[in-house]
This record gives structure tokens, C-alpha cells and sequence, in this order.
């Protein structure tokens, strides 16, 4: 049997989406996909070194550089998400009321509430930091703690601590049984989470299963695999949204 | 929190089902770490008699080695091995990298230097007059060999559980080089690393109360077959 | 003495630990079908020259000779040492019970179960132990003990047997019991080498008697030619060192 | 791929230059593996000695439990220690959740039946005379303790550097219960777990090397406390 | 002999392992001053008894007088076991050299480094093995181990000493000398038990002699009152059990 190796990230897998995206494929196309669900760069890595077929990640310039490398080819966007600063229910900076992601970290950092940040180079990171530069605060001061785990068991701490985070929708529904966070801060368009699925090369690496590869992206980004996405839910709500095909074209 | 009670149902659950999953999972779990835990073995015991009776220039250098490598982290193991049986690496055709051949390869490596320390203390610790008794039974080198075992077997087979708990236990080898692939080298540590990622303590610990059990069980079968042999009179 | 009577012989032995001295011996020789005794004080060097005598211990300068033949150091493996037992002067038994222990050697030569268990039933009904068979050595007494190792010696006819203080621990009649025994068996052939502090032993038994000391021999003569009056004297009285 | 060479010029790199993040992640994995080690050796000890000589009714299903204790996952000892000390645990009033005392608490679970039962083995397999001789030689109840203790020395030497290596190269608990925070509760192992999610798997092996280099030292010094007294001789 | 004489005294001794009778005692005293001997067959339970007498097993049922006062199982610790010494059959030597185990006793009694030092040159240089008290224990000959054991028997000056096959391993100077030596000690007020299978040692030493066969006495009496001649024909002859 033919079998394609995906490299994806923790919080795509956690999710529950890739049980409904692969079951069908894998009917379609008579192909076992294999998942491996690890951290962005090791993801990166996995593709580089030619050990993963294909991709799916969220981390748009790490993506890019990718691409230019060599190592992938014909990257398709595939859906979004969003993210969203979680806090305390009583959200003692007062972040709820404001309307900015920037404005809301520089409230942060004015109080000096305990603010939790994942701290590995993921694309949920980087997106925080590049709000923190933004916002122009300095980092070193002890109320910003970089914890260097994934996002679950960085919400997990948040909680614990009482303190602010930076997260991704999805992992926060998941996680959303077990804690006290809220949503505190969302919707700003510079909170938009996009994932992009990369076929690893074959010119470079010339064992990939590239013909699986590219049957995977045109199952994910058509009519049919858009649908699944869109009609995804996890607890009650909508987690992710489609872009790879207009809005119009999917059906209910 | 209660965790307990909750995983505790949780695991009855799961093992009255029989859920299909966990059948594949615990079997994944077993056949790999029963493998390494042969393999290691079979390399161990030899090398650890050569070390313990063998005197040879660097066997100090060698013995401070094999403390050292009691240390080894399941990611450096993780890593090393990765880089042999990735697609770049000298193993890389064989295709090697999630599938089962690669943890077993990581997990062998890990408990090599455990079992190795662990049956070289118990000859040391063992009477001088053993070997000459052997040598005037008659024995072959063989035999000498295998009376050594023989003698030797508490200590060897405690050694040899440690190893095989060590490795049933591991998570970091079975993640980097299996994949945690669904079906395939899904381990039951590696489903307990994803259900805590997923916030779902109370699954996971559920898991863990079944592996338990399982190790439990194990251990509760070879203990029976020592007891046929009088384990307490020594 | 003529030649073909030495079954052992070794010469110009040296054999030293740690710069510390323990054997020296120009000559020894074990005549066949004989009782050799070997005795001297603690520490003489009575145990390690046994070791080398049965091919223990080939950790030693000096040639060893078997049947008039030069044995090299690869030649003394099991299959010569399978012609020996030895009788060591603490016995070493294998974990398990008593029947393990004697029937170890002869498991150890490929001999089929029946023979085994009527090979150790035999001498275990002679030596008096066959109601201990199933017991576990590590709840023996002493001489019972010692029994078991004399009884695991026995069990395979050795060509050469060594004997290291054998009736250590044992009572007056077990004592005697095997003084008996060991002049019955050496009828058949058997060539013994027996290191003993046992005076009455040595009188009932030895045919010929080394006088060891500080690792060296000081004498080796038939009994006939022995001077008991010097052991009574204090073990180490005025004898020329005749090496 | 040619992590090695990379691995080792940046380990050498980091060492030379004293790296100050670097020395910080080590001195506390030292601190957390010794504290661990020595909690965990003063409790196990005792506690051999007591399985070991003790008549129980219960013995024997201790021993299994021992056994099968050995096959812990870190992820179980994780979950366990993290419902006791999180703030909704019984603990939780003293917030030793994402600290040094938190992973103490796991690490020392963790390698507490490791410890007992390597220290139990060596114990079993001591000649049986030695117990009465102790009493017979006019030695007190502590006395004879620890005479047993002297003469099983190697054996445990053997044992607490087995549980010391355990905890030096675990990650689970060290993850779980200190959060791998920055200057606070990031050790060599999650440090490496960090670099490897990162896919940096070359400054990952060079924290590696590291470790195994320290681990070495340790051992070394250990080893040559041990010569002191002869080592080889048994 | 009059009531004060009994340093030891043990009533009704009943042991049994896994259902084996191991010893069965109505009376057995020990006096003060003597040299107390028992004999018997091995296996019979000589050490078992010895184990008793000197409070190191308290497995059993009965009832032991230490000077004429009951001793409960409570009593029976080390305070009381410091007037004490025994000699095993087996000597269990610790791991080190010479020197450490020779001190260890007194080691435990907590004397300090001097006078231990002292009184282990002494004792050593008596029993000559003052020369091997740097060596590593594993690499003594038989009966230097017995030597050793011996020294650090005697080396804390006990009240009693349980002698279990002492002279096992010794060659006949090192019998004589200790012979002779344990004849001076016992003038010190030193009260001996000792077991042995040596018929001159029981001859030249003992005061009393019990016989042991099967767990049971079947005799104790002066040396005076003691058949010898039943020994030489074979152990077990025909006398009435006494107890
Ligand atoms: N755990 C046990 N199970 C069965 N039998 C035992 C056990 N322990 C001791 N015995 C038996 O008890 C008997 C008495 O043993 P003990 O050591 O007291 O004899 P002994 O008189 O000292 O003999 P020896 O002269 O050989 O040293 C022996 O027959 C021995 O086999
Ligand atoms: N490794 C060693 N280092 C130092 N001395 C050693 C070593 N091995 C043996 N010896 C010494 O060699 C000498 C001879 O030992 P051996 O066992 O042959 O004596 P033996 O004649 O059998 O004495 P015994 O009658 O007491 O059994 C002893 O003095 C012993 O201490
Ligand atoms: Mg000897
Ligand atoms: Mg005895």
C-alpha cells in the first residue's frame, strides 16, 4: 500500500481535524497517511531533511524560507484560524475592553501582569512577538515568563499562574473544559492564523511520495476538502475556515 | 481535580470494551519493548561478563563510560539515531524512520548501557571460587559461560526487568524516531504524551493505570517462574 | 622410580602475585596410582601448587608435563581437566539442591539422565547424603557441605584426584569412612594428590609425601623414607633444602 | 546531514565561551538530579535493607509491585505529582507547581523503585554469614546496619548512580511539573526537548554532549573515590 | 557442681525448620571457666546449638539462664553479646584487609584508634599473621583466614568464646600453638565452648564433653567420666540417652 508521510504541528493534529480531513482521502486514493505531529520547526526539519512527504504548518515566513531553500514546492494556502489572548475571568488589566492586539500587550506590559509566552520559535510565537515589537516593549522584565512547551501545556500553565497568553483558537476549545482562561482579546485582523500545506520536493529529494503529495494538497484545497474544513466544529464552534477556494463554491 | 476516580473509570472502560485502539497500542507497546529489551539483552550479558572477568588496558576508562551512559537522555538517543535512518543519514534507503525496526533500534541503545552496568555488578558481586569450581567440573568454556548465567540469574533477570521497565516506560525515543503514528507505532507512552497535550489528564492517566497493570502482570509471570526455583532461600 | 610413572610433572615453576613470592619449585613429580601428599604450613603454598597441578591456574612461569608430554598453555582445557577432579578446601556449591551439585559434572560431559541419576544415587548412597539430595545447599551443615563436594568429585572416576584438606569439617567417622574409601578407589587406578594437616591421614594413607614451605619443596620421598618425628617437632624443622 | 561535526564545534563553542544561559540550565540540572538522587537513596536504602531481611506477609507482592514500579512512565509521575501540588490539588496552597521542589517531588518518585530495587538485589545476593558474624562480632541494631551497608557499598554506589543517571536524562517530569521556564526550571534535558521541537537538532546534541560530558566527570570522581579501596579486587 | 558454676544454662530447646527437627534439648549448661566441648556427627546441630548459646539465633522455643537469670528474648542484644566471641565453622571475613577486621570488634565497642591499634599489633603478633595485616582478605590462604577470624575473636578479651571447628584449615604448629594458647586464656577466668571433631584437641583440652546426636545430648559429663573408646568406634555407639 502506498503510504504518505505528513509533517504537520501539534496544535493541527490536537484539533481533531486530520480525522475527519484523511479518512476520505485515504478511501480516494488507496494511501495509508501516516501523521507525524511535532513541533513547527521540527516539522520544518522533517520536510528538509526529506524524512516527511509533505507539510502543514503555520508559520508563514519560516514557510517561505522553505520554498526558497528548495526543499518544498507548490505551497498552497489551505485555511485559517485566528488567534486570541486568553486571560484571568476577571482580567485584572482590563484587555477586554480594548480594541488592539497591540494595544491589549502594551497594557500587558504597563501592569506587568504575569504574562505566559511558549517561547519556542513555533508560528504561534513568532506571531506574539511580532505583536511584542510592535507594541515596542522590552522582554527581560520577570513578569514575562517563556516557558518553552507546546501551547497546551503552556495554556495549562497560564492557568495555573493566572496569567495571560497568546494561543490558538483551537487549542484553547480543547483545553477549554479544563480551565478558568477566557478569551479576553480577539478579532483584530492581525490575529489571523493562515495554514499553508508544502509538498517537499522532488528535484531535491527524490524519494518523496510527490505524486501522493500533490493529490493531498488538490484533496485539501477542493470543493471537497474545503467542505470538511468549514463544516469542522469542535465544541460548538466553527474552528477553522477555508481560503483556499472562494466562499461561494463551498456547499453546506 | 479528581483525576482519579475519573481515570480510573476511564481505564475499567477501556479494558472491558476491549477499545480496538488500545489493543493496538498496548500490542505496539509490548512487541517493541519486548524486542529492544531482547536484543539489549543478548548484547549486554556477554559484554558484561567480558567487562567484570576480563582484564583488559582501558577497562576503567570503560567502566567510568558505562556509568556515564546510565545518563543518556532519550532525546540524544532520539537524535543520534535519526540522524543514521533519516533520509540523509548512511541508513537513510532503508527507510527506517517511523516504523517499528527504528524505536527498537533507539530503545536498544538506550537500555544497553543499564543492563550492561547492572549484570556487571551482580558478577562482580559474586564468590571468586565459582570460576575454579567450573574449571574443575570439566566445563567448556561454554559451560563456564553458562554456569556463570546460571549463578548469576537473579541478578541478570532483575537486570533484565529494569530494562524492559525502562524502555516500556520511554516516551522521547518512541515520539522522535516512531512518530507517534496512529496504527502503526502509536506506543502506549506515546498516546499518553498526546492525550496531556490534549488536556485530557484524566485519559492519560487511564493509560498509564493500564500500563500498570500490564507491566504488573509481567512482572507477576516471571516472578512465578523464579518462585519455582526458591527465589527467598537467597 | 622409572619414568613412565610420573603422570604429572613440573619444572622450574615460578609463580608470583603482586612482586610477592608464592611458588618456586625446580621439580615435582605425582606418581600414578599413588597417594601424593603434599604438606606445610598455612600459607606454603599448598593450594595455589594444586591449582596448577589440575590445570586451574595457568597464570605461572614453568613447564607442566602429563603422561611424559610438554603441556602447552592452550593444550590444558577442559578435556584434560576432564581426566581431574579436585576436592577444594572450601567447597563452592551451585545454587539449587544437593542432587544439582552432584550431578553437575557428569551433566556437564553429555551423560543421558538415567546414567546421571544412578551415577549420583550410587555415590550418594555411599557417601551417606541420599537423604539430603533434595535439600538446598544453602542449608546444609558444614560437613554436609563438604560431603556434597567430595561426593561431586567422586561421581565422575577421576584419573587424578585432588584433594585440598577434604576432611575439614567432617566427623571422626566420616573420616574415617573416606580414608577407607580413597584407598579403595586408588586400587583402581585412580592417582591421588592430597593436601593435609590430618597426621593420622597421612600415616594410613601416603605413599609418598612433599614437604612444602614458603613456596618451595623441601623434600619429596616415599613414606618409608618420611621423618614424622619432624612434624611433631613444629612443621619446620631443620631439613636441608634439597632443590 | 552532519550534525556531529556542528553538534560538537557548538558544544565547544558554548563551553568555551562560558555561555551564561548555558551554565545557568546546568547548574540546575545538578542541583535538581543531586537533590533528587540523595532524597530518593535516603529513603530507598532503608528500604531495601527492610524487603530484603524482613519477613512480611506481604513480601512477595511487594517485590512484583517494586518491579513493577521500574516501568513508571515519566508522563504517569507527571500527572500523579501534578494533581497533588497544582493549585486545585491538596498542595496547591504552597505553589510548588513550575518549581525546583516540584520536580524534586516527581524526580525522587520516580527513581525511588529503581533505587530499592537495585539496592534490594545486591542485598539478596550478600553471603548469608555475614549477618550472623555482625551480630556475633557484639554490633548494635545501627551498627549491624550499617556494616551491612559497607559490605553492599559497591552495590549501592552501583544503584544511586543508576538513579542519578535516571533523573540526570529525564525529561517528562522535569517538562511537566517545572514548565521548562526560562532562568527558572529549564534543565540540559528540557533545553533539548526545546531545541529538537525547534528542529534545531544540532544545538540540541550539543547540550547532549555537554551532559554526557558532565555525567562523565561525576562518574569519574565517583570512580576514584571508589579506587581508594580497591575497586577491582571483587 | 554447685548452681553458681552455670555461666550458661538452656530448658527445653525445641527448633524445627520447615517441619525438621533441628535440635531438642531438655538441659545443657555451660560452666564457668571450663572448656566446654560438644561433640557429634555432622549435621547432629552442634552449630545450631552454638547459634543458641550464643544468643545470635532466638528463633526457638525454650529458656535460656545467663547466670542463673532467665534471659527473654528482649534481653538477649548486644550488650550481652559483647561478652561474648564466636569462631565460626565458615568465618565471614569483611570486605578490606587484615587489619580492619581484626579491629572491627572493637571498633563497634567504640575504643578509640590507639588503643585499638595496640591491642590488634598484640594479638596479631601472637597469632602470627602480623604480616598480613595490610592484605586484602580475599587473597589469604585457608587457613590464614581462620587465623584472622581467630584473632578478632580474641581480640576483645571475651567472657565467653564459642569456638565452632577452629582449627578447620590450620596446620599442626598452628593447632599446637592454639591449643596451648586457648589452655592460658581459660585461666583468665575465660569460659570456652567448642565444638570439634579433633580427638587429641578434646583429649588435651576438654573439661566436659556433651555428645550430640540428632538434635539431641545424649551425654554430658567431666572428661574424666567420658568413654573415648566409643569414639573410635565410630561415633554413634551404644549409649543410653540421658536426657
Ligand atoms: N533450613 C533448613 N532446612 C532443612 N534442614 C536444615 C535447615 N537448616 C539446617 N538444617 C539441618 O539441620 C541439621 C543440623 O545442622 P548443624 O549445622 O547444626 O549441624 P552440625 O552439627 O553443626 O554439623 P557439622 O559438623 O557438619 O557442621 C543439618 O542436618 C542441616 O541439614
Ligand atoms: N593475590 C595475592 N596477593 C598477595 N598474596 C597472595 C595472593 N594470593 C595468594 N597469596 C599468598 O600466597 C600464599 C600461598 O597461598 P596458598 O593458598 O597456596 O597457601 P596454602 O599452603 O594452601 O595454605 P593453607 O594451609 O592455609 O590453605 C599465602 O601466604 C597467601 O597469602
Ligand atoms: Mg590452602
Ligand atoms: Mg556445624
Amino acid at each position: 500500500q502506498d503510504r504518505l508521510i505528513l509533517a504537520t504541528t501539534t496544535s493541527t493534529e490536537n484539533s481533531g481535524l486530520l480525522d475527519e480531513l484523511i479518512p476520505p482521502f485515504e478511501e480516494i486514493f488507496e494511501v495509508r497517511v501516516d501523521v507525524v505531529s511535532v513541533g513547527t520547526g521540527q516539522a520544518i526539519s522533517l520536510g528538509a531533511n526529506g524524512d516527511a512527504d509533505i507539510i502543514f504548518v503555520h508559520a508563514r515566513e519560516a514557510e517561505d524560507e522553505f520554498i526558497e531553500a528548495g526543499y518544498g514546492v507548490n505551497r498552497r494556502d489551505v485555511m485559517y484560524n485566528d488567534f486570541v489572548i486568553l486571560g484571568p475571568p476577571n482580567d485584572p488589566v482590563g484587555i477586554s475592553e480594548l480594541e488592539s492586539a497591540v494595544e491589549a500587550f502594551s497594557a500587558i506590559a504597563n501592569a506587568e501582569a504575569e504574562f505566559i509566552s511558549r517561547g519556542d520559535d513555533s508560528g504561534t510565537n513568532k506571531k506574539e512577538l511580532s505583536i511584542w515589537v510592535e507594541a515596542g516593549v522590552d522582554l527581560t522584565e520577570s513578569w514575562y515568563i517563556e516557558g518553552g512547551q507546546g501551547m497546551g501545556a503552556s495554556i495549562t500553565m497560564a492557568d495555573e499562574r493566572e496569567a495571560y497568553i497568546f494561543a490558538d483558537r483551537g487549542t484553547f476549545l480543547a483545553y477549554s473544559g479544563e480551565i478558568d482562561l477566557e478569551v479576553l482579546n480577539s478579532g483584530d485582523p492581525v490575529l489571523f492564523n493562515p495554514y499553508g500545506i508544502i509538498p517537499v520536493n522532488p528535484a531535491y529529494h527524490s524519494h518523496v511520495n510527490y505524486p501522493m503529495a500533490m493529490a493531498f494538497v488538490g484533496f485539501v484545497t477542493s470543493q471537497a476538502g474545503q467542505n470538511i474544513i468549514n463544516n469542522f466544529s469542535s465544541y460548538g464552534e466553527q474552528l477553522f475556515y477555508p481560503d483556499a477556494i472562494s466562499s461561494e463554491n463551498l456547499v453546506d | 481535580m479528581n483525576y482519579y476516580s475519573e481515570a480510573f473509570r476511564e481505564a475499567f472502560n477501556l479494558i472491558i470494551t476491549l477499545d480496538r485502539e488500545l489493543l493496538n497500542v498496548v500490542a505496539t507497546s509490548l512487541r517493541l519493548s519486548t524486542s529492544s529489551t531482547i536484543i539489549a539483552s543478548t548484547i549486554a550479558v556477554p559484554m558484561a561478563v567480558i567487562i567484570a572477568r576480563k582484564d583488559f588496558s582501558a577497562k576503567k576508562f570503560f567502566n567510568v563510560i558505562l556509568n556515564t551512559l546510565l545518563s543518556l537522555p532519550t532525546v540524544v538517543v532520539g537524535i543520534f539515531v535519526y540522524s543514521l535512518i533519516s533520509r540523509r543519514g548512511i541508513l537513510g534507503e532503508y527507510q527506517l524512520l517511523f516504523s517499528s525496526t527504528g524505536i527498537i533500534m533507539g530503545q536498544t541503545i538506550l537500555i544497553l548501557p543499564l543492563i550492561t552496568a547492572l549484570v556487571r555488578n551482580t558478577i562482580f558481586s559474586l564468590d571468586e571460587k565459582l570460576y575454579k569450581t567450573a574449571k574443575s567440573l570439566g566445563a567448556t568454556k561454554k559451560q563456564q559461560f553458562k554456569l556463570l548465567i546460571m549463578e548469576a540469574r537473579y541478578g541478570i533477570i532483575g537486570a533484565v526487568i529494569a530494562g524492559f521497565g525502562r524502555v516500556l516506560g520511554e516516551i522521547g525515543i518512541s515520539m522522535m524516531l516512531g512518530g507517534n503514528i496512529r496504527g502503526v507505532t502509536r506506543t502506549m507512552t506515546t498516546a499518553m504524551a498526546l492525550e496531556t497535550n490534549k488536556g485530557r489528564f484524566s485519559f492519560a492517566l487511564a493509560l498509564g493505570i493500564i500500563l500498570l497493570i500490564l507491566s504488573f502482570t509481567i512482572n507477576f509471570l516471571v516472578y512465578f517462574l523464579q518462585e519455582g526455583e526458591h527465589y527467598e532461600q537467597r | 622410580m622409572n619414568r613412565g610413572n610420573k603422570i604429572l610433572k613440573v619444572e622450574n615453576i615460578d609463580k608470583n602475585i603482586n612482586n610477592k613470592q608464592i611458588l618456586q619449585i625446580r621439580k615435582y613429580s605425582v606418581i600414578k596410582g599413588k597417594f601424593n601428599f603434599i604438606i606445610g604450613a598455612n600459607g606454603s603454598g599448598k593450594t595455589s601448587l594444586l591449582n596448577i597441578l589440575s590445570m586451574i591456574d595457568n597464570d605461572y612461569q614453568g613447564t607442566i608435563y602429563y603422561k611424559g608430554k610438554i603441556i602447552s598453555k592452550k593444550e590444558r582445557n577442559c578435556e584434560l581437566r576432564r581426566r581431574f577432579s579436585v576436592i577444594w578446601q572450601e567447597p563452592y556449591l551451585y545454587r539449587g539442591n544437593v542432587y544439582h551439585n552432584i550431578a553437575l559434572p557428569l551433566k556437564l560431559r553429555g551423560f543421558n539422565k538415567k546414567i546421571i541419576h544412578k551415577k549420583v544415587k550410587n555415590i550418594s548412597q555411599k557417601i551417606e547424603i541420599d537423604d539430603l539430595l533434595e535439600q538446598s545447599v544453602y542449608t546444609l551443615s558444614g560437613g554436609e557441605r563438604q560431603k556434597v563436594s567430595i561426593a561431586r568429585a567422586l561421581v565422575t572416576e577421576p584419573e587424578i584426584l585432588f584433594v585440598d584438606e577434604a576432611t575439614t569439617n567432617l566427623d571422626e567417622e566420616s573420616i574415617n569412612f573416606f580414608n577407607s574409601h580413597f584407598a579403595d578407589l586408588v586400587t583402581e587406578e585412580m592417582t591421588v594428590v592430597m593436601v593435609s594437616h590430618d597426621r593420622r591421614q597421612i600415616k594410613e594413607l601416603a605413599d609418598r609425601i612433599a614437604y612444602l614451605k614458603k613456596g618451595k619443596i623441601l623434600s619429596s620421598q616415599a613414606r618409608e623414607e618420611f621423618d614424622f618425628s619432624q612434624l611433631g617437632a613444629g612443621i619446620c624443622s631443620s631439613i636441608e633444602e634439597i632443590v
